[in-house]
C-alpha cells in the first residue's frame, strides 16, 4: 500500500498538470476554492481530504487514493490492515507545545485528525485534556500556517534552504564564530540528545531555552536549598491541605491537568466517602483555583513574601525552626498555619510567583512541615519550564553588541513575548544568520532570513519526559499537509546524523533500552506497545532525600499605595502561542466571561472610588489602551490583565485583538515575573468599547441554583444544602403517567464539587459537534454557539466573592418543554431517553428556545459556513478539515444543541451489536466526559444496574436543575462541598 | 401514490424478493445442516475470484487436491498472508509465489478455524455436504436470471416510457384546465357546467398528483444510472463469475462506507485476466494503467444519500444482516448499475417497520421489557421500530 | 328562470308590504320579490324556508369526527413521536378540532350558499328593475299563458291600487 | 322591529334610501382627493421599506434581528400578537352584534371588518418571515409526504396558531365578502362607468336581492357569524397559548386566554375608534356614525379598560399567591421595577389609567379628546406586548443567561411596512368599497329616521 501510495502521488501531480493545461480550469472534483494552486502543489492528493470537508458523506473512492502517514503508526486501539473510510483510527500521541503537556489519543477519519482525547493510560493526565490540547487540532489547518520554507520573505524549497543554512554553519563552525539555539523548554529526551549531538558537531551552537512565562526561581531556590536545580513534582492527591500563593495549579501552573487530577482525586465525594482536602488559596487576581478555593485571601503581590514569612514563623515556632522578622500584615494566616500544622507531611504549600526570596520561604515551610519527599517529589522533578531569563537577559545583550552570528529559535516568539521587544529585535537585527523554525509566520520568524517551517505536532514523532521517569510518545496522526519539516528533522539533517528524526528517535530508544533496561526483552515488540499505549513508565532509582540547607529568609515592605498589575494567561490562549485559534478566542474565560479580548480586572473598590465602570476604557501606564472589568474578587491595589493577545503575526483570528501587555512584566528582581509592577490607570472620559461577553448577570438571585454546602454540614447530614430535593421530589405530581425506557435511558452527572470549571468540556463539544465560530460582534450580541456552557456565579460579596462555576448543556429532559412547543416534530423524545434534534426538519420558529428553562438550544442567525463574514475555520478549505465527518454542519436558520454526542453513542451501541454482545459501562463516553480533567462529568446508562451514572444518582448530593419545573432532566448534578469551618 | 398510469411497477422488486429468498432459504437450509462448512462455503466466495476447485487455473492454481499437496499448517499461514510468507523467504511460497507470475495473493482476515474449514471444503470438492439439493435448487434459479439479462434495462425502459407518459398526460391535463376555464367564463360553449366542473376537478387532481410525485423526486436518484469511466459490469463479476459482494466492497461490514475497491483489487485478478468477455481489452486496460499509472480510477458514486443522513453499512450488513440486494437491488444482473430503490426516508422507514430484528444478538438482551411483552405475546416479532427504528437521532445528527 | 312577468313597482317599505299582504289576500301568487335590503317579514309571508342551518350543522359533525380521526390516526397508529412526556393521544387535540370544525364549517357552509345560489364570480344577470338594489322594491308576478285578460287586468289593478309607482310588464330572466 | 330606542336616533339628517346610497358611494365616485393620493404615496413608501425588510432579513438570515439566544422572539412577535389583537375589533363588532341585534353596529362593521382583514393579512405576515428556514415553511402543514409519512407535533401551539388564523382569516374574509355582496350589486347597478359595472358586476357575483336570496344570505351571515363568534375567542386564547403553555416566568399562566381576548377586543376597538373618527371627519359621515356610536365604543373601552386593569392586577397577585421566585422576580423586579419599568408603567396607564377619563361626559363628548385616548390605547396595547415578550425572555430561570434585547433597524422596518400595508388596505377600501353596509343601514333607516325615507334623492 504504502510503495503504491507513493507511485499514486507522483502521477497524480502530473495527471492533475495535463488536465489543467488541456482545460484551462481545474476538474471540478479537484477545484478548491480558498486555497491558491501553488500552495498545495506536490500534495496534490490532499484534495480529495479537501473535497470531504466535513460533510458526512465521505466518499468512497477516496479509498484508492486515501493516505497514511508515510509509515505506518500503529494505532492504539485496534489494528486495522488498513484505514477504512467511516471507521475512525485513534493514535496515542502527545501534546507538547513548549509550555503544556498532555497525553492524548488522536481520532482521525480518512486521515484527518478530527478531534483529540484524553489518554486515560498516561500516569499523568489519566485521561484529562486541556482547552488547549482539546483545540489544538484545529491548529493543524490553521490557514496562518506557511505551505514552504521561506528564504527572505519568499517561499523557496528545502533544497535551497539547507544548501544555504548549511553553508553558514560550517563557516561559522570554522571560524567558531558563535551561534546560538533558541528554543522552548524541551522535554523530549531524543531532542535533548539531538541537541547535544548538534553541538557536538558544531560547538560554535550554544542553546538556550527561553519561557515567556518564566518559573525559573522554583528551580533557583531548591538548588540553594537541596543542590538539585530542579522543579518537584507536587502531589496535591497526597495533600490534605493545600496552601497556594498565587499558583494558579488548576487553570495554568506547570501542570494543570495533572494537578487537576490530583486535586480533585482527594475531593471526590462518594459512597459515605467524607474526607476532602482543604484548599487555601492566597492571590492577586481571581483565578480559577482561587475560585475553587476553600479559603480564599486577596493579597497585593508585595505582601506576598510577607505573608508567607509570618506563616512560616507560625509553622516555625510550633516545629521549633528558627523564626526570621517578617513585616507584619493584615491578612488572616492563622487558620492555615494551624490546619498546616495538623496536617504535618500531608499538606503543601506552593507559590506561583517567581521570586527566589518567597520560593524560598516555600520551601522553608515545606521542609518544616516535613513534605519533602511526601508531597514534594524531588526524584521523580517536573522538567518543564527549564528556561532562565539570566540566559536570554545575557543573549540579547550580545545579540545588541553584535556577537552572535547565527541566531536559531525554535518554538519561541521573543519578538512579542519578551519584556523588552524592542531591544530583542535589535539585537536579531545585528545577527547575520537568523533561522526560526515556526509553524507560521509570527513576529519573529517574520524577522529572520529563513524559515524552516515546521510540522504541526500531529504531523511529527517525539518523545516527552513530563516528569523524570514517565515518558510520553509523539506519532504523526497525518501525513504532512505541506511542505514542511520537523525541527528535529533539520538538525538531524544538518548535523549529518541521518534523514530523519524519527529514525533517530527510534535508536535513540533501542540504545536507552539496551543501556539503562537491558533486562526489557525484545526492542520491537517494546517499541510497539510503545507507540499504541503511547505512554511508558520507567522506574528511576531513588537517589535519596536530599539534604536541606537552610538559607537565610527575608520578606519585602509591602506596598501601601499605588496599583500593582497582575499579568495572567487565560485558560484559552495561554501566552500567545494559541492566539490565532478561532475556538479558543472565542472560549469564554472561566472567571469574567469575556471572549476575544483582553482587560482590565480593576478592584470593586477602586471602581467605585474611581468611578469606573464595566467596559470604560482605561490608559495602562499611559500607553496601553484597554476597557475595564470591575472584577470581584479582585483585591484592592491590583489590576489584572491577561498575556497572549495583541499580537500582530498570529493570523487571521488572532491578529490585533486585544493589547500585547508583556511589557508590563516585573523583572526588577532579576526574575522575570508576571506580578508586582506598579502601574497607573487613567480613566478616558466618555469612551467605552464593548467587551463580547456571555454573561451579563452574576448573582443567583437566591435561587436554588448551584446548591452547596460544607463539609461540617455536610457529615452531619448528606442531604444538606439540597433540601429542597426532597420537597420538589415530593411536589412532583403528574397528569401523565411517566415515561418508561426500556433497556437504555442515557444518563450525565456533574459532580459540582469536582468541577473546577477549567471549560475543557466546552471546547471538546465544539470540536466534537462541529460548532461554528461567530465572532466578537456575534457573542456582543449574545449568540455564542456553544452546546455546552459554563455559566459562573458569584456569591454576594463583591470584594472576595464565592465562585460557582456551573456546566450545563442540554439536560435532555423526560418531560422537555421544548418537544411540544415544536410545531413539525422536528424535536421530540427518543426511546434512550434523549431529547432529539432533527435538523433537516427544523424551520427555526425559535419557540423551542423559549422554551427550554436551561437555554441551551442555540440558533444559527447566519450561515456560519463559507461566509465571508464570518471568516473563521468554517470559512476555509483547510479549516473544514477539522469538521467531523459525523455531525451535520446545520444550515441557516436552524436550531441546534447537545445531543449527548449521539454519534457516539449511535457508534457504540453499534460496535456492541457487531461484536455481539451487551453494552460496558463507560465504553461510550461523550466529548465532554472523555476529557474532564476533574472527573466531574460521567455518562453512562441509567438503567443498566451498577453502572456509574446509576450509582452517582443515589447520593444525597444528586439534584437536578430546576427540578421544581418538573422537567425531569436526564442530566444531574451533586452539590459542592467546601471544606470550611463555618 | 401515484394513480394507475404512472405508477412504475418494479418488476425488479418482486424478482430481487424470490432471488433473495431462495438464497436466504437455501443459506438457512445449509446453515441448520452443516453449519461450519456452510460457513465455508460463504468464505470461499473470495477464493473462487481466483481459484477453482478442479475446473483449471483461473488466476491462481487450481485448489484441487492442494489439501494433500501442502501441509494444513503451512496453507493456513499461507492463506492469511501470504506474502509475508514470501518475504520470511519459504522456500514453497516462493516457488508458488513464481509459478503464479508474481502475482500477490491477498491477505485474507480469516481465522484458523475459518481457513480449516475452507480447506474441509476444498477437500469436499466444493460441496457442502447434506446441502446438495438445495444447491442444486438455487443453481435451477441462477440461469433464468442470466437468461433476461435485460432486466434493468427494462426498467429503464418502462422508466422512460412511463415519465413520458406523465409529462404528456400533465401538459393535455393543464390544457384542458385552461380550455375548460375559458369556456366557463366566457366562450360558454358547452351548456353543461358540471362537464366543466369534473374537467375541473380531474385536471386539477392529476396536475397536483405529478407536481407531488416530482416534488418528491426532487433530489432523488431513483433510476440514476451514470456512465462510468470504466465499462465495469457486476452482471459479469458478481453474476456470471459469481464473486461475492464483499469481496470488492470488502469494508461494508466493518465501516459506514460499503466502500469502493481499490484498483489493487482489480488487480488481484486483472494482471492476469486480460481480456473481457464483452468488452475485450480495452476496458480492463484502463484499470490495469491505471494501476501502472498510479491514477485512481474516479467512479461516479451512484448511490447518495443527502448530507443530513446518517446511513451505516456495518448495522445494516453486519448487525441487520440486510442483505445487498435489499436496497441495491439486483446488481448482479446489471451491466451498468442503477439506483432501482427511491432511498427515500419513506422507503427506510417502511422497512423498518417491518424489519425483524436478530434477538440472539445479546446486545439487545438489555430490552427487558421487550422480552417480557415477548414472553407474554404482546408482540409476536419484534421489528427495528421497537427498538427506537423510527426516530430522528438514530439516522439524523 | 325564463318567463313573462307583471311587475309592480314600489318607493316604500311600508306600503310595499302592504300590497304584498293585499295580493296575497287576492290569491294571486307572488313570483319574486325585490328588495335593496332584506325584508325580514317577507319570507314568512311568501313561506320561504332555507335548510342552510341542517347543512351547516353536519359540516361541523364531519369536521370534528374527521378531524379527530386524523389526528389520532397520525399520531398514535401511523407515526407514534414521543413529545415533552405527554400521551400520544393528547388533549391538545380538543383545541385542533375545535378550530378545524369552524373552519370546515365555515368553508363549506359558503360554498353551499354559492352552490344552492348558483352565484359565481363573473356571472351576469339581469334585473328586471335595475333600481331595486338602491331604493326600489318590486313585485313580481308571472304571466301565465293561461292567464286571461280579466286576471291581467286584477293583478294590475290591485298593484296600482296598493301603490305601485310604476307597473310594467317584461320578460325577466334570472 | 326590534327597539333600538335605547341608543337614540341611530342615523341622522332625515336620510332617504337613495341618500344613503348615494352618500356612501360618494366617495368611490368622486374624483380622487389629493391627500388620498398622498396618503397611499406614504403608505406604498412605509410598505417598500418593510419589503426591503423582509428581503433582507430572508436572504441573509434572522441574525440581521436584534435577538439572541435569550430573547429568541422579538419585535416580529411582538407585532404580530399586536395586529391580531387589532384584528379582532371587526369581528367582535359584527359578529357578537350581529348575534346581539344590536343595530348599531351596521354603520360600522363593515369598516372594521375591512380592519379585520388589513390587520389580519399583517399580521400573518409576521410567523411567516419569523421563521429562520422560510423554504421549508410547509413542513407546517400535516401534508402526506413520502417521509414515513411523517406529521406535524398536533401539541405544539404554533400548530394552533397556523390552524386557528388561517380559520380566522378565511371565516373573516367570507364574512366580510359575502355582506359586499349586496353592495357591489348595488354600484353594478346604478353606475354608468361601464369599466364599473364589470368589474363590481364581476365581483356582485351575480346577485339579485329577490326574497329567497336575501333569506339565503341572512341565514348564511347568521350562520356565518355564529361559527365565527367562537373564533373571537378561540383565536386569541391560542395566540395566548404561546405563551401560557411554556415554561417562562410570566408566560406560564392560566389567565393568559381571558386577558388576551379582552386585550385584542380592547386594541381592536381602540383602533375601529381612530379609524372611525378618520373616517367620519374625511368623508363627513356624521349622520352615518354619529356621536352616539362614538360615545357607545368609549363606554366599552371604559368597562373593558376596567377588565384590562384587574388582569393586571390579577397577574401580580398570582404571581405573589403562586410564591414561585421566578414569577415573583418576573413581575416585582422586572416589569413593575426593574430595566422594563418604563414599558410596564407605560402599558399600564395607557390600558388601565388613561381609558379612564372616558367616565366623563366631557371627555367623551370631545372628539379630539377621544381620538387622542385611542392613540394611547393603541400605544398602550403595543406595550403590553412587547411587556410580555421581551422581559419574561430576558430575564428567566437562570440568570447566567440574561440578556437583553433592542431592535434594529430591520425589525423597525418590517414593523412600518406592515403599517403601510395596513394603511395602504385602508385606502384602497375607502376608494374602491363602500365603506358602510348600505343594504344594512337602509334595513334600519324605517326604524331610526323620523320621517320616510322612502323621498327621492333630495
Amino acid at each position: 500500500m504504502e510503495k503504491q501510495y507513493w507511485q499514486s502521488l507522483e502521477e497524480y501531480k502530473k495527471l492533475k498538470d495535463q488536465s489543467l493545461r488541456e482545460n484551462e480550469e481545474p476538474l471540478p472534483e479537484f477545484s478548491i476554492e480558498g486555497l491558491e494552486e501553488s500552495e498545495i502543489k506536490g500534495k496534490s492528493s490532499r484534495r480529495d481530504f479537501l473535497k470531504m470537508l466535513g460533510f458526512s458523506v465521505g466518499t468512497v473512492a477516496l479509498v484508492s487514493s486515501c493516505q497514511m502517514p508515510v509509515r505506518k503508526a500503529i494505532p492504539f486501539l485496534n489494528q486495522p490492515e488498513d484505514l477504512i473510510p467511516g471507521v475512525p483510527n485513534f493514535y496515542a500521541s502527545t501534546f507538547f507545545d513548549g509550555i503544556d503537556y498532555c497525553s492524548i489519543l488522536v481520532k482521525t477519519r480518512e486521515g484527518r485528525p478530527i478531534k483529540i482525547e484524553g489518554n486515560d493510560m498516561s500516569s499523568l493526565t489519566k485521561g484529562g485534556t486541556s482547552v488547549r490540547v482539546q483545540a489544538s487540532v484545529l491548529n493543524l489547518y490553521d490557514d496562518a500556517r506557511l505551505r514552504n520554507p521561506r528564504k527572505v520573505e519568499v517561499d523557496s524549497d528545502w533544497e535551497t534552504v539547507d544548501r544555504d543554512i548549511l553553508m553558514k554553519l560550517e563557516e561559522f563552525s570554522k571560524k567558531n564564530e558563535k551561534v546560538v539555539l533558541l528554543t522552548s523548554t524541551i522535554i523530549s529526551p531524543a531532542t535533548r540528545k539531538l541537541i547535544t549531538d548538534f553541538t557536538g558537531k558544531y560547538p560554535n551552537v550554544e542553546w538556550v531555552q527561553y519561557d515567556a512565562v518564566s518559573y525559573s526561581s522554583i528551580r533557583h531556590a531548591h538548588k540553594q536549598n537541596f543542590g538539585k536545580n530542579v522543579i518537584p513534582f507536587y502531589r496535591f492527591d497526597k495533600a490534605d491541605v493545600i496552601v497556594s500563593f498565587n499558583a494558579d495549579f488548576l487553570g495554568n501552573w506547570l501542570l494543570p491537568v495533572t494537578f487537576t487530577k490530583q486535586f480533585v482525586s482527594n475531593r471526590h465525594l462518594m459512597k459515605g466517602k467524607t474526607k476532602m482536602s482543604r484548599l487555601f488559596q492566597y492571590e492577586s487576581r481571581l483565578s480559577l483555583t482561587g475560585s475553587n478555593a476553600d479559603y480564599r485571601y486577596g493579597i497585593r503581590p508585595s505582601e506576598e513574601s510577607a505573608i508567607l514569612l509570618n506563616l512560616y514563623n507560625e509553622i516555625a515556632k510550633a516545629t521549633g525552626n528558627p523564626t526570621y522578622y517578617a513585616p507584619p500584615v493584615s491578612i488572616e494566616i492563622k487558620q492555615a498555619a494551624k490546619d498546616l500544622l495538623a496536617a504535618k507531611g500531608k499538606s503543601l504549600v506552593v507559590s506561583g510567583t517567581n521570586n527566589e526570596r518567597i520560593q524560598l520561604i516555600v520551601n522553608a515551610i515545606n521542609e518544616a512541615l516535613g513534605n519533602y519527599g511526601k508531597t514534594l517529589d524531588l526524584d521523580h522533578p517536573i522538567n518543564l519550564k527549564q528556561g532562565d531569563e539570566n540566559k536570554m537577559t545575557a543573549l540579547v545583550d550580545e545579540m545588541k553588541a553584535g556577537k552572535i552570528n547565527g541566531l536559531m529559535i525554535y518554538n519561541v516568539n521573543p519578538a512579542y513575548d519578551y519584556p523588552d521587544r524592542e531591544a530583542f529585535i535589535a539585537g536579531l537585527n545585528k545577527v547575520p544568520l537568523k533561522v526560526s523554525f515556526a509553524e507560521t509566520l509570527d513576529e519573529t520568524a517574520g524577522l529572520c532570513n529563513y524559515v524552516c517551517t515546521t510540522h504541526n505536532y500531529l504531523e511529527s514523532w517525539d518523545d516527552a519526559e513530563p516528569i523524570t521517569g514517565t515518558y510520553s510518545f509523539m506519532q504523526p496522526a497525518i501525513r504532512p499537509i505541506f511542505n514542511t519539516r520537523q525541527f528535529q528533522d533539520n538538525l538531524v539533517k544538518w548535523a549529518g546524523l541521518g534523514t530523519d528524526y524519527a529514525k533517530y528517535l527510534e535508536k535513540f530508544w533501542e540504545q536507552k533500552i539496551a543501556n539503562e533496561y537491558p533486562e526489557t526483552v525484545k526492542f520491537s515488540e517494546f517499541w510497539t506497545k510503545l507507540k499504541q499505549d503511547g505512554v511508558l513508565q520507567l522506574d528511576q532509582k531513588s537517589s535519596g532525600q536530599p539534604e536541606f540547607i537552610s538559607q537565610e529568609l527575608s520578606a519585602e515592605d509591602p506596598l501601601k499605595e499605588g496599583l500593582e498589575v497582575v499579568l495572567y494567561e487565560k485558560i484559552s490562549i495561554g501566552a500567545g502561542k494559541h492566539t490565532n485559534n478561532p475556538w479558543l478566542l472565542e472560549l469564554p474565560d472561566p472567571i469574567t466571561t469575556a471572549t476575544w479580548d483582553n482587560y482590565v480586572c480593576v478592584p470593586v473598590s477602586y471602581a467605585r472610588e474611581h468611578n469606573l465602570n464595566k467596559e470604560d476604557v482605561v490608559i495602562v501606564n499611559g500607553n496601553i489602551e484597554l476597557p475595564v472589568i470591575v472584577q470581584p474578587g479582585q483585591p484592592d491595589g491590583t489590576v489584572s490583565i491577561a498575556l497572549g493577545f495583541g499580537r500582530t503575526a498570529a493570523g487571521k483570528a488572532g491578529n490585533n485583538v486585544g493589547k500585547n501587555v508583556f511589557p508590563l512584566m516585573n523583572t526588577s528582581n532579576g526574575r522575570c515575573n508576571v506580578s508586582g509592577t506598579p502601574v497607573t490607570i487613567e480613566k478616558i472620559e466618555g469612551k467605552t468599547y464593548e467587551l463580547a461577553l456571555t454573561q451579563m448577570h452574576h448573582t443567583m438571585e437566591g435561587r436554588p441554583i448551584f446548591r452547596e454546602t460544607t463539609l461540617k454540614d455536610y457529615i452531619k447530614n448528606p442531604a444538606s444544602g439540597n433540601e429542597r430535593h426532597k420537597i420538589d421530589e415530593e411536589k412532583n405530581v403528574t397528569l401523565y403517567s411517566m415515561v418508561d425506557f426500556d433497556g437504555i435511558q442515557w444518563g450525565l452527572t456533574i459532580d459540582l464539587n469536582s468541577c473546577t470549571g477549567c471549560a475543557n468540556c466546552v471546547i471538546a463539544c465544539q470540536s466534537e459537534n462541529n460548532i461554528p465560530v461567530i465572532g466578537k460582534d456575534q457573542v456582543r450580541r449574545r449568540r455564542i454557539m456553544h452546546w455546552m456552557r459554563i455559566d459562573r456565579y458569584y456569591s454576594d460579596e463583591p470584594e472576595n466573592p464565592d465562585v460557582y462555576h456551573m456546566p450545563i448543556m442540554c439536560q435532555q429532559c423526560d418531560n422537555a418543554p421544548c418537544e411540544n412547543v415544536c410545531p413539525v416534530a422536528a424535536t421530540n423524545h427518543s426511546n434512550e431517553g434523549l431529547n432529539q434534534m432533527a435538523y433537516n426538519r427544523c424551520i427555526g420558529t425559535r419557540y423551542c428556545m423559549n422554551n427550554c428553562p436551561y437555554r441551551v438550544r442555540r440558533f444559527n442567525w447566519y450561515e456560519y459556513v463559507n461566509n465571508n463574514s464570518y471568516d473563521y475555520n468554517m470559512n476555509s478549505e483547510l479549516g473544514k478539515m477539522v469538521l467531523n465527518p459525523d455531525v451535520i454542519v446545520r444550515q441557516r436558520g436552524v436550531v441546534e444543541k447537545c445531543t449527548y454526542c449521539v454519534q457516539r453513542l449511535q457508534a457504540g451501541k453499534l460496535q456492541a451489536k457487531a461484536e455481539n454482545r451487551e453494552l460496558i459501562d463507560g465504553e461510550i463516553q461523550t466529548a465532554c466526559s472523555q476529557s474532564c480533567p476533574a472527573d466531574a462529568i460521567r455518562f453512562g446508562n441509567l438503567l443498566q444496574k451498577g453502572s456509574v451514572v446509576s450509582e452517582v444518582n443515589k447520593e444525597e448530593r444528586m439534584y437536578h436543575l430546576l427540578e421544581e419545573l418538573h422537567t425531569l432532566p436526564s442530566t444531574s448534578y451533586l452539590t459542592k462541598v467546601r471544606n470550611r469551618e463555618a | 401514490m401515484i394513480i394507475k398510469g404512472f405508477v412504475l411497477k418494479n418488476p425488479l422488486k418482486k424478482r430481487g424478493l424470490i432471488v433473495f429468498s431462495l438464497f436466504v432459504a437455501s443459506l438457512f437450509l445449509s446453515f441448520s445442516s452443516i453449519a461450519q462448512t456452510a460457513e465455508a462455503e460463504k468464505n470461499f466466495a473470495q477464493c473462487k475470484a481466483c481459484h477453482t476447485i478442479g475446473g483449471g487455473k483461473l488466476v491462481g492454481p487450481d485448489l484441487k487436491g492442494v489439501t494433500e499437496k501442502r501441509d494444513e499448517a503451512w496453507l493456513i499461514k499461507f492463506i492469511q498472508n501470504s506474502q509475508a510468507m514470501v518475504q520470511a523467504g519459504d522456500a514453497d511460497a516462493v516457488a508458488v509465489f513464481e509459478e503464479n507470475f508474481k502475482i500477490p495473493m491477498p491477505s485474507h482476515n480469516l481465522t484458523d478455524e475459518q481457513v480449516k474449514d475452507i480447506l474441509l471444503y476444498i477437500k469436499n470438492g466444493g460441496k457442502v455436504a447434506g446441502a446438495a439439493e438445495e444447491k442444486a435448487e438455487t443453481e435451477t434459479v441462477q440461469p433464468e436470471q442470466v437468461a433476461q439479462p435485460s432486466l434493468a434495462e427494462q426498467v429503464v425502459e418502462e422508466e422512460a416510457r412511463g415519465r413520458k407518459n406523465m409529462y404528456i398526460t400533465f401538459v393535455v391535463m393543464i390544457v384542458l384546465l385552461i380550455i375548460s376555464l375559458i369556456d366557463i367564463f366566457w366562450t360558454k360553449i358547452l351548456k353543461y357546467r358540471w362537464i366543466h366542473i369534473v374537467v375541473i376537478l380531474t385536471a386539477l387532481w392529476i396536475v397536483s398528483e405529478v407536481l407531488f410525485f416530482e416534488a418528491t423526486a426532487l433530489g432523488r436518484q431513483q433510476y440514476y444510472q451514470p456512465t462510468q469511466p470504466v465499462w465495469f459490469s457486476h452482471k459479469v463479476h458478481a453474476g456470471q463469475n459469481q464473486i461475492d459482494c464483499m469481496y470488492c466492497h470488502f469494508t461494508a461490514d466493518k465501516s459506514m462506507h460499503a466502500g469502493i475497491p481499490s484498483v489493487a483489487v482489480c488487480m488481484n485478478c486483472h494482471s492476469q485476466v486480460k481480456k473481457g468477455k464483452i468488452t475485450g481489452e480495452e476496458e480492463i486496460k484502463k484499470v490495469t494503467d491505471a494501476y501502472a499509472n498510479g491514477t485512481p480510477i474516479r467512479w461516479i458514486k451512484v448511490h447518495n444519500l443527502p448530507d443530513h443522513v446518517y446511513f451505516n453499512h456495518e448495522q445494516h450488513v453486519k448487525v441487520g444482516k440486510v442483505d445487498c440486494e435489499e436496497c441495491h437491488g439486483p446488481v448482479e444482473e446489471m451491466d451498468v448499475v442503477m439506483q432501482v430503490n427511491t432511498l427515500g426516508m419513506g422507503w427506510c422507514i417502511d422497512c423498518h417497520r417491518t424489519k425483524e430484528i436478530d434477538l440472539n444478538n445479546k446486545f439487545y438482551g438489555q430490552y427487558t421489557k421487550l422480552h417480557e411483552k415477548l414472553k407474554n405475546g404482546e408482540i409476536a416479532n419484534p421489528t427495528v421500530i421497537d427498538i427506537g427504528g423510527e426516530e430522528c437521532a438514530k439516522c439524523h445528527y | 328562470m325564463k318567463n313573462n312577468s307583471i311587475i309592480g313597482i314600489y318607493k316604500d317599505e311600508d306600503v310595499f308590504l302592504e300590497a304584498i299582504d293585499e295580493l296575497l289576500a287576492n290569491n294571486i301568487r307572488i313570483y319574486d320579490v325585490f328588495s335593496p335590503f332584506p325584508l325580514h317579514g317577507i319570507w314568512e309571508k311568501l313561506k320561504l324556508k332555507t335548510r342552510m342551518p341542517y347543512a351547516t350543522f353536519i359540516y361541523g359533525a364531519i369536521g370534528t369526527a374527521s378531524v379527530f380521526a386524523f389526528l389520532y390516526w397520525t399520531s398514535v397508529v401511523n407515526y407514534p413521536l414521543k413529545f415533552g412526556g405527554k400521551p400520544l393521544n393528547t388533549l391538545s387535540f380538543i383545541i385542533i378540532m375545535f378550530v378545524l370544525t369552524i373552519f370546515v364549517g365555515t368553508l363549506f357552509t359558503f360554498l353551499t350558499y354559492f352552490t344552492i345560489e348558483k352565484m359565481y364570480p363573473g356571472k351576469k344577470v339581469k334585473l328586471p328593475e335595475p333600481r331595486t338594489t338602491s331604493d326600489r322594491f318590486a313585485i313580481l308576478i308571472e304571466k301565465k299563458p293561461e292567464m286571461d285578460e280579466k286576471e291581467l287586468e286584477k293583478i294590475t289593478g290591485l298593484l296600482e291600487k296598493t301603490g305601485a309607482i310604476e307597473i310594467k310588464e317584461q320578460e325577466v330572466d334570472y | 322591529m326590534y327597539n333600538t330606542n335605547v341608543r337614540g336616533i341611530l342615523i341622522q339628517g332625515n336620510k332617504t334610501y337613495s341618500d344613503v346610497t348615494r352618500d356612501i358611494l360618494k366617495p368611490l365616485d368622486d374624483k380622487v382627493p389629493l391627500w388620498w393620493w398622498i396618503t397611499v404615496f406614504l403608505a406604498t413608501g412605509a410598505l417598500l421599506w418593510g419589503v426591503w425588510g423582509v428581503y433582507y432579513t430572508i436572504a441573509t438570515g434572522i441574525g440581521v434581528w436584534g435577538l439572541n439566544n435569550n430573547v429568541a422572539w422579538g419585535w416580529a412577535i411582538i407585532n404580530f400578537v399586536w395586529w391580531i389583537g387589532i384584528g379582532h375589533a371587526g369581528t367582535a363588532f359584527s359578529i357578537f352584534l350581529l348575534i346581539l341585534r344590536q343595530k348599531w353596529r351596521s354603520t360600522i362593521n363593515r369598516a372594521a371588518e375591512a380592519m379585520t382583514i388589513f390587520a389580519v393579512m399583517a399580521a400573518g405576515l409576521f410567523p411567516l418571515i419569523h421563521m429562520g428556514r422560510i423554504w421549508d415553511g410547509f413542513f407546517i402543514f400535516p401534508y402526506w409526504n413520502t417521509r414515513g409519512p411523517l406529521w406535524d407535533n398536533f401539541n405544539s401551539p404554533l400548530f394552533w396558531d397556523v390552524t386557528a388564523i388561517s380559520t380566522y382569516f378565511m371565516a373573516s374574509f367570507v364574512f366580510w365578502y359575502v355582506g359586499m355582496i349586496p353592495d357591489f350589486a348595488t354600484i353594478r347597478d346604478r353606475t354608468t362607468s361601464k369599466i364599473k359595472k364589470k368589474v363590481y358586476g364581476f365581483f356582485s357575483f351575480g346577485w339579485l336581492g329577490n326574497a329567497r336570496g336575501w333569506l339565503r344570505f341572512e341565514t348564511t351571515a347568521l350562520l356565518l357569524g355564529g361559527m365565527a363568534a367562537p373564533l373571537v375567542v378561540s383565536v386569541h386564547s391560542i395566540v395566548s397559548m404561546d405563551f401560557s403553555v411554556s415554561v417562562v416566568p410570566g408566560w406560564h399562566t392560566t389567565i393568559f386566554p381571558p386577558y388576551f381576548v379582552i386585550g385584542a377586543i380592547f386594541s381592536g376597538f381602540g383602533m375601529v375608534l381612530t379609524l372611525m373618527i378618520i373616517m367620519r371627519k374625511i368623508y363627513k359621515f356624521q349622520d352615518y356614525v354619529t356621536d352616539n356610536h362614538l360615545d357607545a365604543i368609549t363606554r366599552i373601552l371604559t368597562f373593558i379598560s376596567l377588565i384590562m386593569g384587574t388582569a393586571y392586577l390579577t397577574e401580580l397577585f398570582t404571581a405573589w399567591y403562586s410564591g414561585s421566585e421566578y414569577e415573583l422576580f418576573t413581575f416585582m423586579k422586572n416589569r413593575v421595577t426593574g430595566d422594563y419599568t418604563f414599558a410596564y408603567w407605560t402599558m399600564l396607564t395607557c390600558n388601565a389609567i388613561i381609558p379612564q377619563l372616558f367616565w366623563f361626559k366631557k371627555v367623551r363628548k370631545n372628539i379630539t379628546l377621544v381620538f387622542i385616548i385611542s392613540l394611547f390605547i393603541n400605544v398602550g396595547m403595543w406595550f403590553e406586548r412587547y411587556v410580555i415578550v421581551v422581559t419574561s425572555l430576558s430575564k428567566d430561570f437562570l440568570p447566567a443567561t440574561w440578556a437583553t434585547y433592542s431592535p434594529t433597524i430591520t425589525e423597525i422596518s418590517i414593523y412600518v411596512g406592515t403599517l403601510g400595508l395596513f394603511i395602504l388596505g385602508v385606502m384602497l377600501f375607502f376608494r374602491f368599497v363602500p365603506t358602510i353596509a348600505i343594504a344594512e343601514v337602509k334595513g334600519i333607516l324605517k326604524e331610526t329616521s323620523t320621517t320616510k325615507p322612502s323621498e327621492d334623492e333630495k
